[in-house]
C-alpha cells in the first residue's frame, strides 16, 4: 500500500500550458518547445510579467496553448512587434517564438535590425527548414537537395541558392548577447536546448541584450517522414548544416 | 438535375481525394462537375469535408445550402452536415466511428462499418472509397463503372493502390447494394 | 520580347478535372509566361507549387522570393527586361506589394498580379473572400494611378483571363490583377488545358544593355511636379483609353428582370443559383456581372438601370463594390447582402433578399 | 471500439497499484516519440481505443517495468505525461 | 494606461512660427504621446527629427525603425500595451504600412499615424500632393476594415486634430489616419502651442503581463470564419457608430452659396482665396470642407446640395475624393479640378472653373 | 612648339559618364563612385550589356549620368529588383548602387537573400554612414556617438543600437563570391577601391556568385564637414567601425 | 490687405532664413503670416526659394499666382518669378549676378549689388537679409523695426552672427530707402 | 565678376604655350578635394567667376608646375577634368 506522500510527482504538466489538443500534427516539434517554454516561465515565475509576440507560422497559435499575455504580429515582424512591447514595457518579460519562414524569409530585416540594435529581447527561433503552415515549401534554411511542396526536385543552390545561417550572421552583432543552437531530436538535446532557453531568458532578465535560441525542429509531414525519421532526421543530417552548441556568449559573467 | 455531396469525417482518411474521384467519374459522364474542400492547416488533425457537385447545366454556386448526399465518417461530422441533407437524401455513416443516431427522421440512412472494412483491405486511408462505393450503391449518382474509371485516372500511387482503391471500392458498392442485389451478388 | 497573338488552340481534347489555382498557374505557362516570382501563402500555395515543379523544367524562371515585397520586386526587375512576368498571392501578401505596384504603375510597366483573395482584415481567415475589391480597384498604393481588375467566376473563365490579362498588360504598360478568391483557388472543376498566345510587343522600351541604340530607364521618379504632372496626364489619358475599351461584364437573364443581381466572381455563381430559384417563384429576375472590376462596367449598368425596379449587390464583403454600382446608377435602390470574413452567401440567403427587393419594390397597383 | 474522452491510466486509490505515469489520452496524436525513447519499452499504441482527435493513444504495457525515468514526458510533443516517482515502501 | 480629457491649455502665451512637421510632432508631445516610430521621408523628415530630439529629453520613446514596415510594426507592439503611439511617413512609406494597417483594424489597436503626402505614384516627386486619399479612405490594406481620416488645413488645425485623433484612436479603438500633404508639413505658420491630454483608457485590453487577470491576446486571427465573420460584424457596427458620431467639416459662406466647392486640406485653402475673388466678381460661391475625410461628412453635403447649382471639387490628384462627393449627392453636376504630382492649384485657376460653372449652370430664364 | 600627336591622354572623362552637372552636393562621393563605375564599364566594354538597378537614396539619379541601361526599385529593393533583371536577361551585366540606408535598412532582407541564393550580381555599396537624400538622419551604418538630425546628441547604442557590419554578415554566406570594403579618401584608396570594383565585374563575367563591394564614402552636408574634412573623417575615423580590406573571397582562381 | 513676397536665388544664400525673418515680423505685428519653402534635396544645390504672405485676415492659398515683391538673387530667379509680380510690385535683383534687365515694364525694380555688399559685411551668406533690407526699405510690408526684432528673435547663431546680420539688415535698408532718405542718413 | 559658361582652362593650340590640363569649369563645385591632393600645389578656386552652379571653379595656376600626375583628376567628384601628358619637346 502506498500514501499519498510518497506519490511524488517527478515531471507534472507545466502550469502555464494548456491541458488541451493542440492543433499540431501528430509529433511536431512545435509541441515540445511550447513545453520547455512554459516549464521555463514556471521555473522562473515569469508567468504574469510576461509578454509573448506570436509569428505568423503553423505556432501562431502558440497563445492558445500558452498562459500568459500575447501580441501577435504579422508575418516576420514579430521582432519590430517585440520592440515595442519592449520600449513601452521596460519591465515586463518580452520574448518572440518564430519560424524558419519568418524569422529567416521574411523576416529577415526586422530580426537583424532588433539584434543590431540590441533590443532586450529573447528569441526562441523555431528552425525546421521548411513553411510548415503553408503546405511544406522550401524556407531559406531547407537543406540542399530536400524535397518540397516548391523544390520538388530538391533545392538546388543553383536555382535557389544556400541554406542561410541566420543565427551565426545575428551573432556578428554587438548587440547579442547569447547565440546558440540547440534541437529536439531526444530527451537530452531536449534538455540542452532547454538550458539554452533558459541562459537566454535569464540574460534579458538580468538585463542584457538580444538573445536567441535556435531550435532544430521536426515537421514531420512537411518532410514526408514519420516523427521518429524526423527526429533522426535532425540528429544525422540537419546539424550537418546547422551545428549544434553556442555560437556566441557575451553575456555578463552568467 | 444538380446533385450536391458532401464527405467529411478526420483528415487523413482520404475524403478529399474520394471526392475528386466523384467529380472525375461526373465529369467522364459528361457532366458539369465541381470540387470544393473544405481547406487550410487547421484541416491536417483536424476535420476535412468536401462538396462535389455533379449537374446536367453548368453549375451555380459550389457552395450549397442543400445536399443530396451526405457521407459522414466521423461524430463530429454527422453533427455538422445532416442538417444541409435535403428531405429524402442519403446520409452514409461510418458505424465503426458513429455510435449517435442522426436526428433527422426525413432521410435515408445507410451505416456502413467502414474502418473495419477498411482494416479488412489494409489500409484505413481506403475508408473513403469505401464509404463513396457504399453511397454510390444506393444513390447512384453517377454508374459505378465511372468511379472505377475515375478511380484509376485519379489516382496518384502505382498499381497496387489503385488494385487496393478498387477492392475497396466493390466493397463498398457491395454494402450500398439494395437488399436484393446484394443477396444476388 | 514580342509575340504575336494567336487563336486559341487546345492542347489537350478532353476536359480535365483541375484545382483553381494549378488551372491559372497552367494557363500562364500556355500563355507564354517567361518568370514566375512568389512567396507561399493560402489559399494561393497551390499556383506557386505548380509554377515551382513546370517552369524550371520549361527553361523558364522560377524564383520564390524571401517575401512578397521579395517577390513583386523581383517581378518589377524582370518586366523592366520585357518579360511575360507572374505574380500570385493572397491578401496580407497582396498589402506588401502595395508600394511596388504604384511604382509598376508609374514605370509602365506590364505584369500580372493574381490575388486569391481570403478573409480579413489582418492575419484574418483562410476563407474565400471578396473583402480586396477595394484595395485592387483603388488605393492599393500612394499616387493616382489605377490598375485593370479582372474577375472571373468559374475556372475555366479564369483560365481564359489569365491569358487576357497577359495581353492588357502588355498593350497598356500596365499592371493588371486578376482578382480570384479562396474557392476559385481551392475547387476543381473541368477545364480544357488551352494554349493561348497573347500579343506582348515590349520592343521598344525593355531593357537589354543599350547596344546600337540611346540608354533606356525604367523609372517612376519624376522630382519636377511639371514632369510628374506631365507624366500622370499620360497616365490618365491611357487610364481613359482602358475605361472606354476594356471593359466586360456578362449578363444572364436580363432581358426581362426587374431586379437585378450584381455580383462577381464566386458570388455571381452563389446569384445564379439563387437567380433560378427565384425564377422557379416567378420572381423576374437577372445576373449583371462585372468581369473588369475596373474599369467597372458602369455604362451597361447605367443603361440597364431605368428598367430595373431594384438592385441587389452580393459581396462576400462587408460592401464595397456597392459603392462603384451607386456611382454607376441613379434612382434605382440598390440593396445589399455580404458576408464576410470567410464565409460564403448561400442561394437560400440571396433568394430571401430577392424576396424583400421584390416585394419593398412592388409597384403600387 | 470506443471515441476514447478522458482517460488516465494511472488513477491513486487505496487499493490500486502504483502507478507511475498519467496519460492524458484525449491529448495523444500516436506520434509514437515515447515509444522510441521509453527505455523499457513500456509504452505502446493503444489500437482499442480512438480519442476525440481520431488517434490510438498511447497506454503503459508494464507499470512495474516502467522506471518513471521521465524521457517519455520530456519528449512528448503534446504534453500528455505526468511522472510519478516510485514510492518506497512507507511502512504503515 | 489611462488619462482622463482635460480641456486644453496653452502652453506659451504667444504664438509661435512653426513649421507644420514640428508642430504637429509638438502636438503629439503634449497630447502625452508615450512612443513614436518613424523612417526618414520627405517632406515628412522634420516630424521625425522633432521627435528625435524631444522624446528622449522627455524620457519617452523614440526608435528610427529599420524602414516603414518596421516602424509600424513596432507601433503595432506598443500600442498592444496600451501606449499612446504615433508613427509618421509619407506616400511610398504609407504603402508599405498597409499589411500592419489591416491588423492592427483587425486587432483593434489604437493609433495616430500621420501621411505627410508626396506627388506618386511610384518614388514620384516629393512635392505636396492628396493623391492618398483612396488609400487612406478605402483599399490601402486587405479585409473589411475603415480607418478615419482626418485632414487638416493649417498647421494650427493640424495641431488641434493630432490630440483629437489619439481620442478618436482610443475612443474606438481604431487607427487613426492624420492626412496632411508636404506644404503642411513644410511651411510656417503661426501656433500657440497647446497642452491638451485626450482621453484615453486602454486598461481593459492592454497586455501588461497576465498578473492577477486571466491571460490577454491581441490578435486579428479568427481562423474559423465563423469567429472572423463575427468579428467583422463587431467592427462594421463600430464603424457604423463612428460614421454617425465622428463625422467632421467646416463651411465657408454657404448661407447664400449656389455652387459650393468640395476641398479639403491645402485645396480649400486655395479654394478659400478663389471664393473670394469670385465673391469680389458677384459669383455666389462657398466652400464645403471636410475635415475627416472618413467618416465623409455625406449627410451634410446631401443636405446642402438641393440648394445648389453646382459643386466643384478641387483636389491635388486626378480626382479621388470627388468619388465620395459623387455618392453623397445627386441630381447637382460635379465638376472638378485637380493638379496632380506634386502641382498645386493656384486660386486662378479655380476662379476660372468656378466661372464656367456658373455659366454652365445658369437659370435658364 | 608642340604637336596635336604629342597631346597624349593621361586621363579622360569617361565616354559613359554624362557632361553635365551632378546634383551631388560639393564633394560628395557618389561623385567619384559614378566616376569609377563608368571608366570600369568602358574599360571591360560593359557598355552596350549593362542594365543597371538604381536605389532610392541621392544616387537615384545615376541614371541621368551613367549611359547604360538602367531600372529604379523602390527604397531597399534593388537586389530583388536586380534578382528579376538577372533572371530574364541571363547575358546582361547586373549591377546594383546602393546605399547604406537603402542597402543596410529598409532594403537588408532584399540583399541578404539575393546573397543567400548567389544571385550573379555585382553590387555596389555606397557607405556614408548616413541618409544624405533626406536630410542627415541615422542609418544603421552610422559610428557611434556621430550626431546626425536624428541622432542630435550622437548615436547612443542604448538608444539606437550598434553599427552594423552588413558585408561582413554577407560574407558568411555561400553564395558570396566576392566582398570587399574599400574607401575614397584619397587618390590611392580611390585605385585600391576600382581594383577591387573590377575583380567584383570580372567575376560576375566570369559566371561566378554574387560580390559586393563595400565603399566608405563621405556625405559633407550630412556630416557637417567640408568635403575635405569629411575625407579625413573617413581616413582617420570610419575605418574603424569599418577595417578596409577583402572580406571574404570565394572566386574560381582570379 | 494680404502681401505676398517670393525670395529667390542659389541653394545656401540663406533665403529661407530671410524669409522666416519677414513672417516672423508679420507675425510680431499681429498679421497672419505663411512661409513655404521650395524643399527637397535638389535645392541644395540648385535654386532655392521661399513664399512669404503677410495679410490682415486669415492667409487662404499659401500656393500664390500673385506677388507684390519679388526678391531674385540669381538670373534663374530673375526669369522664374518675375511673371509672378503683380502690375506696380517691387523686384529686387541682386546687380552682383544679374546683367539681364528684366522684361517686365510695369513694375517697380531695384538693383542692389547683394553679392558685392555682403562680402564688405565678410560673409556671403548674408546676401539675402541684405536684399530683404532693401525690399523692406522700399517696401514697407512690415516695418524694420519687426525685421530687427524677428532678426534677433529668428537668429539659430550666437552674438556675432546676429550683428553681422542686424549690419547687413541697416545696409539693406540703406539701398532700398527712397533717394531723398537716403540722401539724408 | 560673370557668371561663367564651360570655360577651358588649357585649350590646345599652336601659338599657346601646353596646358596639361582641361578643366570643365560649369561642372565645377568648389569643393576643394582636389586642391588638398595636388601635390605641386597649382589648383585654386577662382574667386573672379561664379559658374551656372553659384561656385567660384578651380583653376590651374601654374601650368609648367603642373607634372600630369592626375591626382585632382582621381579625387574630383565632378569628373571635371582631362589630364594631358607634358609632352617631350617635338622637333618640327
Ligand atoms: C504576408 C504573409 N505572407 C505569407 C503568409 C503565409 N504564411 C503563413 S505561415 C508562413 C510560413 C510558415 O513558416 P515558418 O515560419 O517556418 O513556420 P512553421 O509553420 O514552419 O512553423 C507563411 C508563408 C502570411 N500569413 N502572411
Ligand atoms: C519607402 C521609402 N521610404 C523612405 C524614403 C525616403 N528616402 C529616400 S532616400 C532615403 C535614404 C537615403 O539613404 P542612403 O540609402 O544611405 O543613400 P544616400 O542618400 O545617403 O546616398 C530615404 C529614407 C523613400 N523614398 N521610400
Ligand atoms: S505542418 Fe509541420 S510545423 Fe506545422 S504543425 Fe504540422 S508538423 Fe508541425
Ligand atoms: S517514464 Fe521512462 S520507463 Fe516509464 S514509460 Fe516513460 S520513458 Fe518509459
Ligand atoms: S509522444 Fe505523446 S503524443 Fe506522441 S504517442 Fe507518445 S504520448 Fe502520444
Ligand atoms: S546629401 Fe550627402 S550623399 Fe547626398 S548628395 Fe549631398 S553630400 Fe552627397
Ligand atoms: S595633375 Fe597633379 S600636379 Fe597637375 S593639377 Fe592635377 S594634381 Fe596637381
Ligand atoms: S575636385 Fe572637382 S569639383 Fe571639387 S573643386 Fe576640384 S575641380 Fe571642382
Ligand atoms: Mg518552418
Ligand atoms: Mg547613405
Amino acid at each position: 500500500m502506498t500514501t499519498d506522500v510518497a506519490r511524488r510527482v517527478i515531471y507534472a504538466h507545466p502550469s502555464l500550458l494548456a491541458e488541451r489538443p493542440t492543433h499540431y500534427c501528430p509529433g511536431c516539434g512545435h509541441g515540445i518547445i511550447h513545453r520547455l517554454i512554459a516549464e521555463l516561465l514556471e521555473e522562473l515565475h515569469l508567468g504574469p510579467t510576461t509578454i509573448g509576440v506570436a509569428s505568423v507560422g503553423c505556432s501562431v497559435f502558440a497563445y492558445d496553448y500558452l498562459g500568459i499575455d500575447f501580441v501577435e504580429s504579422p508575418h516576420g515582424r514579430a521582432p519590430a512587434v517585440a520592440t515595442g512591447v519592449r520600449r513601452t514595457r521596460p519591465d515586463a518579460f518580452v520574448f518572440t517564438y518564430q519560424g524558419d519562414g519568418d524569422l529567416a524569409a521574411i523576416g529577415t530585416a526586422e530580426i537583424i535590425h532588433a539584434a543590431a540594435r540590441g533590443e532586450r529581447l529573447s528569441v526562441v527561433f523555431v528552425n525546421n527548414g521548411i513553411y510548415g503552415m503553408t503546405g511544406g515549401q522550401m524556407a531559406p534554411t531547407t537543406l540542399l537537395g530536400q524535397r518540397t511542396t516548391s523544390s520538388p526536385e530538391g533545392r538546388d543552390s543553383g536555382l535557389a541558392g544556400f541554406p542561410i545561417p541566420i543565427t551565426e550572421m545575428l551573432a556578428l552583432l554587438p548587440g547579442v548577447t547569447y547565440a546558440a543552437r540547440g534541437s529536439i531530436a531526444d530527451p537530452s538535446q531536449v534538455g540542452k536546448t532547454k538550458t539554452m532557453l533558459k541562459r537566454s531568458f535569464e540574460d534579458q532578465l538580468g538585463g542584457g541584450g538580444f538573445s536567441i535560441v535556435e531550435i532544430l525542429s521536426t515537421c514531420p509531414v512537411g518532410w514526408g517522414m514519420t516523427p521518429q525519421q524526423a527526429m533522426e532526421h535532425v540528429a544525422n543530417d540537419v546539424v550537418g548544416t546547422y551545428p549544434l552548441g553556442v555560437i556566441v556568449d557575451r553575456r555578463k559573467v552568467p | 438535375m444538380e446533385r450536391a455531396t458532401i464527405l467529411s469525417g478526420f483528415g487523413g482518411q482520404g475524403l478529399l481525394f474520394a471526392g475528386q474521384v466523384l467529380a472525375q467519374a461526373g465529369m467522364l459522364e459528361g457532366k458539369h462537375v465541381s470540387w470544393l474542400p473544405s481547406y487550410g492547416p487547421e484541416m491536417r488533425s483536424g476535420t476535412a469535408s468536401c462538396t462535389v457537385i455533379v449537374a446536367d447545366r453548368p453549375i451555380g454556386s459550389p457552395v450549397i445550402d442543400r445536399a443530396d448526399l451526405v457521407i459522414a465518417l466521423n461524430p463530429p461530422s454527422l453533427a455538422k452536415f445532416q442538417g444541409l441533407l435535403a428531405p429524402g437524401g442519403l446520409l452514409v455513416l461510418n458505424d465503426s466511428l458513429i455510435e449517435a443516431d442522426p436526428s433527422r427522421h426525413d432521410i435515408d440512412v445507410l451505416r456502413v462499418p467502414c474502418s473495419a472494412l477498411a482494416r479488412t483491405v489494409g489500409d484505413e486511408r481506403v475508408i473513403s472509397i469505401i464509404a463513396l462505393g457504399s453511397a454510390i450503391g444506393r444513390l447512384p449518382i453517377v454508374s459505378p463503372e465511372s468511379i472505377r474509371r475515375a478511380l484509376v485516372e485519379a489516382a496518384k500511387g502505382g498499381a497496387e493502390v489503385v488494385a487496393m482503391n478498387l477492392r475497396a471500392l466493390e466493397i463498398g458498392l457491395e454494402q450500398g447494394a439494395p437488399i436484393g442485389a446484394q443477396a444476388r451478388s | 520580347m514580342t509575340t504575336i497573338a494567336a487563336a486559341p488552340v487546345p492542347v489537350a481534347t478532353r476536359p480535365r478535372l483541375m484545382k483553381g489555382n494549378e488551372a491559372m498557374a497552367d494557363a500562364a505557362i500556355e500563355a507564354g509566361c517567361d518568370a514566375y516570382f512568389g512567396y507561399p501563402i493560402t489559399p494561393q500555395a497551390e499556383l506557386l507549387e505548380r509554377m515551382a515543379r513546370r517552369m524550371p523544367e520549361l527553361g523558364r524562371v522560377f524564383v520564390q522570393a524571401e517575401s512578397e515585397i521579395g517577390a513583386i520586386n523581383m517581378a518589377l526587375g524582370a518586366a523592366a527586361t520585357g518579360a511575360k512576368v507572374l505574380v500570385s498571392t493572397s491578401s496580407p501578401g497582396m498589402s506588401l506589394m502595395a508600394e511596388a505596384m504604384s511604382y509598376m504603375a508609374g514605370s509602365e510597366l506590364p505584369i500580372v498580379l493574381i490575388n486569391v483573395m481570403r478573409g480579413g482584415p489582418g492575419l484574418g481567415s483562410i476563407g474565400p473572400s471578396q473583402s480586396d475589391y477595394f484595395q485592387a480597384t483603388k488605393g492599393h498604393g500612394h499616387g493616382d494611378y489605377r490598375v485593370p481588375v479582372l474577375a472571373p467566376s468559374s475556372i475555366a473563365e479564369a483560365v481564359a483571363l489569365v491569358a487576357d490579362s497577359f495581353e492588357i498588360a502588355a498593350r497598356y504598360r500596365t499592371p493588371v490583377i486578376l482578382l480570384a478568391d479562396g474557392i476559385q483557388g481551392q475547387a476543381m472543376e473541368p477545364v480544357v488545358p488551352t494554349f493561348r498566345t497573347p500579343a506582348w510587343d515590349t520592343a521598344d522600351w525593355e531593357l537589354t544593355g543599350a547596344s546600337g541604340r540611346a540608354p533606356r530607364v525604367v523609372r517612376s521618379l519624376h522630382l519636377l511636379p511639371e514632369d510628374l504632372e506631365h507624366h500622370n496626364q499620360h497616365l490618365q489619358a491611357k487610364y481613359a483609353t482602358i475605361s472606354r475599351r476594356e471593359v466586360r461584364w456578362a449578363g444572364e437573364q436580363l432581358d426581362d428582370a426587374e431586379i437585378v443581381v450584381v455580383a462577381y466572381g464566386t458570388a455571381a455563381r452563389v446569384a445564379r443559383t439563387a437567380i433560378e430559384r427565384a425564377r422557379a417563384d416567378g420572381l423576374r429576375v437577372g445576373l449583371f456581372r462585372p468581369i473588369t472590376l475596373w474599369p467597372f462596367p458602369s455604362k451597361a449598368l447605367a443603361e440597364l438601370a431605368p428598367r430595373l425596379r431594384a438592385i441587389l449587390v452580393v459581396e462576400l464583403s462587408a460592401g464595397q463594390m456597392i459603392e462603384d454600382v451607386r456611382l454607376a446608377v441613379e434612382r434605382v435602390p440598390v440593396f445589399f447582402h455580404g458576408r464576410t470574413g470567410g464565409m460564403v452567401p448561400i442561394p437560400s440567403e440571396v433568394v430571401d433578399r430577392l424576396r424583400v427587393a421584390w416585394a419593398l419594390t412592388a409597384p403600387t397597383p | 471500439m470506443t471515441i476514447g474522452t478522458q482517460v488516465s491510466h494511472a488513477r491513486t486509490g487505496d487499493t490500486q497499484p502504483f502507478q507511475p505515469i498519467e496519460i492524458a489520452v484525449d491529448r495523444c496524436k500516436s506520434c509514437d516519440l515515447c515509444i522510441a525513447v521509453c527505455p523499457k519499452h513500456v509504452l505502446e499504441r493503444d489500437v482499442t481505443v480512438v480519442n476525440k482527435l481520431g488517434h490510438h493513444p498511447i497506454r503503459l504495457t508494464d507499470a512495474d517495468a516502467c522506471t518513471s525515468c521521465a524521457l517519455c514526458a520530456r519528449i512528448c510533443p503534446d504534453a500528455v505525461f505526468t511522472i510519478y516517482a516510485r514510492p518506497k515502501a512507507v511502512p504503515v
